[in-house]
């Protein structure tokens, strides 16, 4: 378990400020947030390799404040892996345990299962520099994992692969975890790449936590318009409500109004996730929340495409790449936009 | 000559396309060649039969002996003390840091000679520490402590700024993976640290040597005897002229030039390392 | 009585978890004595009012404009010279090209009287190159001409390895856009590359020329008169000894000191503005 | 309109090899090609900042192959967008026309011309270092584009900007395209920027071209085992065709027979696109490909979830976020994988 009470550190130009996080055991947090936001001085400070200006940090019920990094039980893999390149795989995973002066049959042992684990055994006695990236991203796992570390933190460790082998790391990364159920504090900038992987996110702007909570509450309910951007909610309207019935309330933005299910009434912004959006020829009935407008622009993204609709203010659309393909628009078809009050979230 | 007339319009054709490289490569060559000229000249065509006998004079070959050995004492001072400054230069803030970093420099830019009145007006027999080290019986003043001082004096900003690249080379995150995988500072400095610098701390030293062995300003001042090859070279050019000067210089040269290619090589091998 | 204990405890126990530093802060501060308190002596313990005789004695004044004009000379003709070549080296690969840069740093470790006796070897009025300067009337022995290239040998080096430094921190792509932008080559050099290598280029500039104030051993055999301040020294040392010597180096490291100052300044405002 | 004849370079360890090229005058072309493939060399070599070891380039129709880089009317931007860091952003974009000796009047001109398409009058006195990422990228462009280049290549010019500037200036890209008419070169490692903004893609590996085509071609025509990988079509089986009758083939992997509408009797692989998968809890009715497997694992990756099914071979299957949402799945369901034949692409 990971608690950090106030914390606050001030590194070069990066400061944090203010942290209050508690991580439960073995529970699998995604840090998010741009680059710049603190995220690896976060990492650091946990590790110990930062003094802190102020607050607490306790690991498993232990005030760590003060100790030493190689008392604390942390291993850090950084994004880079910063495998000792001068040596071999084999040293560089030991590398833990020789400073520990263990001996060298549970040395052995634990070296034996360590590389089976990842699958590394034909790779022992090569030097970093010779392997890939995928490669190195394994060793430096192992590397860290062998000292049996109560916690585990990754520094951006899959920003340095290429598309395929980030995808077959990640699901390693999330086999490697649930079987030795060790609590992981993994920080991206990647907001997909969050969603895939955490149990919690905690999302981290300008050194302050933004927002923490599980993925889909980050997807469907930010807590503001910073959170909302970062996960590309694309369709956030500012503006304010103005009327509120028993079921939803009724929020007005430009010229239009959008009935929304939440009782915020103090909302200044109102968030419509870009895939909640249903995008038809003719107008839909019985759906409060309907706007014509004429189709502005068509990007395709591979799986999906985006398409933007000019209606003031304008909306974009996420379009499954099938059904976009059965509809027929060409920029500057009429269509019309709707979607569920429910779907719409007031900030 | 058809031949070259079309040999002469592609030089100039070529001078055309490429008259910066043309005029840069001119002016380059001069430099190289003045520096080349008088070594080569030295090395290559002085009387090899003098040479021998030159290396065959005691009094040559002595100097020369004491030279290295004062040098090679120096190196392993300046490793001592330098590797542990340039470490914290490298990895540390503290206050004044600019301030002992120009100062470390200062030796290669000051005269040698003052450098040596410098030493001799704190090690003198007379003066602040000499009379300690006097009162325990060690002079520096004409004996090879006065060498050594002089020529650490003067070399060892070479060994700290070599390490400090090096040190600054290493990514400050091996540290601290191997800080949090259980290292002390100590094992990190040992394990990871030192043997990921060492092949500039090495050619830090193979230069420091080398400059100590071809100190001449301020190795004069405190210690004429017992002499150096500097001194001797100069001895004998004062005395008998530049004939007699010659075979001795060029031995010395080809000693530092020798210690130098191993320098560089160190250096090559550490680029590919990268 | 408990406020020591307590100052020692906290000592003892910063000591106990940084070990490693305090170590490393004790050796530091040896060898960073080693080389502050002899010059810090020498500038600020000698005698003011000799300083001040010492700057009036028209000798001494003489020899230190010749000493800084010499100097001025062979920075200018070395930035003439070392800037192409070190361009030439950052942005192209020849063949040679290691042996070059190897031979660019033998200056730095051959000893300087042996560089001296090397010079006079090539530029002597009775050697090749000496004959025919000789010729048409110029000497390089006992000469402005000798001090030049004494102190030329000696100190290009450094602003060559400087400038390349500058040269190789800009990036080729910067050089590229620019040619694709419609630049030729000079107006590529002199537009982008000049102006961004400017700093390290003025950095090695000073340092080449403070370099060359400080030198002696290479001078002192082309040229014993007319004599430099390194020479002044040294003759005022083997002729009165220290005392009489002493100032005139106080003023001399003074002299250098100042253009280091100037050449530290650059290089910090050099890296803040990376 | 750019040519390339069997071009050959050879830079320090990257190797093009017999590059034959054809971009029409106006085209947006996208390179696409993982890292090290030689995609960087490719522009420098048509910008003419390498020697050729073999081959002719011909732009517009002149033979430029031993022309100097500064007459060729080619303009190349960096992914760093390489400003001169020693001039202001005025200086900079105005370079192209100081070093033509250009009168006053006209680089007046110009740059008003110039700074009004990108916005940037406000930045004009700025040095490059305080500029932000997309400051910078519209800086880079107005400069490489002053000197009314024939042709623009363009380095990767969204890798160094965050998720949001990215999407904004790729639509400033297609804006600046289409309303200069500027043949384009546009070189990227993301395949869903390429798909987004080219008329013709160039999938490029390892020095040699692999494909080119119009981006649907590519989605769904990949021509080899590569490019589908590179494109993530992630079902890639390999096998044979055993049977073929009037309407389809039949392509034998593993335990599964899967019918394909391609006549392609040769193939050693069938590829299915993940959006083309049909996920059902159901048998279907009137589909003649359809398998039984269970689920193997969820990954949530925000606008779509890969759910990934075992059933000897492994399907791979994308589903737009609100189906997913209105399906009851769990890791282990049974369900059923589906395809048209027509959705299975023979190589």
């Amino acid at each position: 378990m990971i608690e950090l009470k106030n914390l606050h550190v001030k590194v070069a130009d990066f400061l944090l400020e203010q942290v209050d996080l508690v991580v439960s055991k073995g529970e699998y947090t995604v840090i998010l947030g741009p680059t710049g936001a603190g995220k690896t001085v976060l990492l650091e400070s946990i590790a110990g390799l930062h003094a802190l200006s102020h607050g607490e940090i306790i690991l498993d019920g232990k005030d760590v404040t003060g100790t030493a990094p190689e008392a604390r039980g942390v291993s850090i893999v950084y994004q880079d892996y910063s495998l000792f390149p001068h040596l071999t795989v084999k040293e560089n995973i030991i590398f833990g345990l020789r400073v520990r002066h263990t001996a060298k049959p549970q040395i052995d042992e634990a070296l034996h299962w360590i590389s089976g684990l990842f699958e590394i055994q034909p790779l022992l006695n090569r030097l970093p520099a010779s392997l890939s990236g995928g490669e190195r991203q394994k060793v430096a796992l192992a590397r860290a994992l062998i000292t049996r570390p109560h916690i585990l933190l990754l520094d951006e460790p899959l920003s340095a692969l290429d598309a395929e082998s980030r995808e077959e790391m990640r699901s390693q990364l999330k086999t490697i975890h649930d079987k030795l159920n060790i609590t992981t504090l993994h920080v991206t900038h990647d907001f997909e790449e969050a969603m895939s992987l955490a149990d919690t996110i905690v999302v981290i702007n300008q050194g302050k936590i933004a927002q923490v909570g599980p993925p889909a509450e980050i997807f469907y309910h930010p807590s503001s318009e910073f959170v909302a951007r970062f996960t590309m909610a694309r369709n956030i309207f500012s503006g304010k409500v103005i009327g509120r019935d028993t079921k939803s309330s009724v929020f007005r933005c430009d010229a239009i109004e959008i009935f929304a299910s939440s009782d915020n009434t103090k909302a200044g912004f109102a968030v419509i996730r870009p895939e909640m959006l249903q995008l038809t020829a003719e107008k839909p009935i019985l759906i409060s929340n309907s706007f014509p407008g004429s189709v502005k622009t068509i990007v395709d993204k591979g799986a999906n495409i985006l398409v933007t609709v000019d209606c003031s203010p304008q909306f974009e659309c996420l379009l499954p790449r099938q059904q976009f393909e059965h509809m027929v628009i060409n920029t500057g078809s009429p269509v019309y936009i709707s979607f569920l009050p429910s779907s719409v979230h007031l900030i | 000559m058809a031949v070259i007339s079309k040999i002469i319009h592609s030089v100039c054709s070529w001078l055309g396309r490429h008259r910066l490289l043309a005029v840069f490569s001119i002016l380059s060559l001069l430099i190289v060649l003045f520096i080349f000229i008088p070594l080569a000249k030295l090395i290559l065509f002085s009387d090899k039969s003098e040479l021998w006998q030159a290396l065959l004079d005691p009094s040559v070959m002595q100097s020369i002996l004491l030279t290295l050995y004062a040098a090679l004492i120096t190196a392993a001072i300046g490793f001592l003390l330098g590797v542990p400054l340039a470490y914290l230069l490298a990895r540390n803030n503290f206050p004044l840091k600019g301030v002992v970093e120009g100062l470390i420099d200062l030796p290669i830019v000051v005269p040698h000679t003052a450098a040596g009145i410098a030493l001799l007006f704190v090690f003198g027999r007379n003066f602040l520490l000499g009379k300690w080290f006097n009162a325990i019986g060690i002079s520096f003043v004409d004996s090879l402590a006065g060498i050594v001082i002089a020529m650490l004096f003067v070399s060892v900003p070479f060994l700290i700024n070599s390490a400090k690249d090096g040190f600054r080379k290493i990514d400050v995150r091996l540290e601290n993976v191997a800080r949090t995988l259980g290292a002390s500072p100590w094992q990190v400095f040992y394990r990871v640290t030192f043997p990921l610098a060492w092949r500039s701390i090495l050619a830090g030293t193979l230069m420091m040597w080398a400059r100590g062995i071809s100190e001449f300003g301020a190795v004069v001042i405190l210690t004429y005897y017992p002499m150096v090859t500097s001194t001797l070279i100069y001895e004998r050019f004062a005395t008998y002229g530049l004939t007699q000067s010659v075979p001795v210089a060029a031995i010395l040269v080809i000693i530092c030039a020798f210690i130098f290619i191993g320098f560089r090589f160190v250096l090559q091998r550490d680029r590919k390392h990268d």
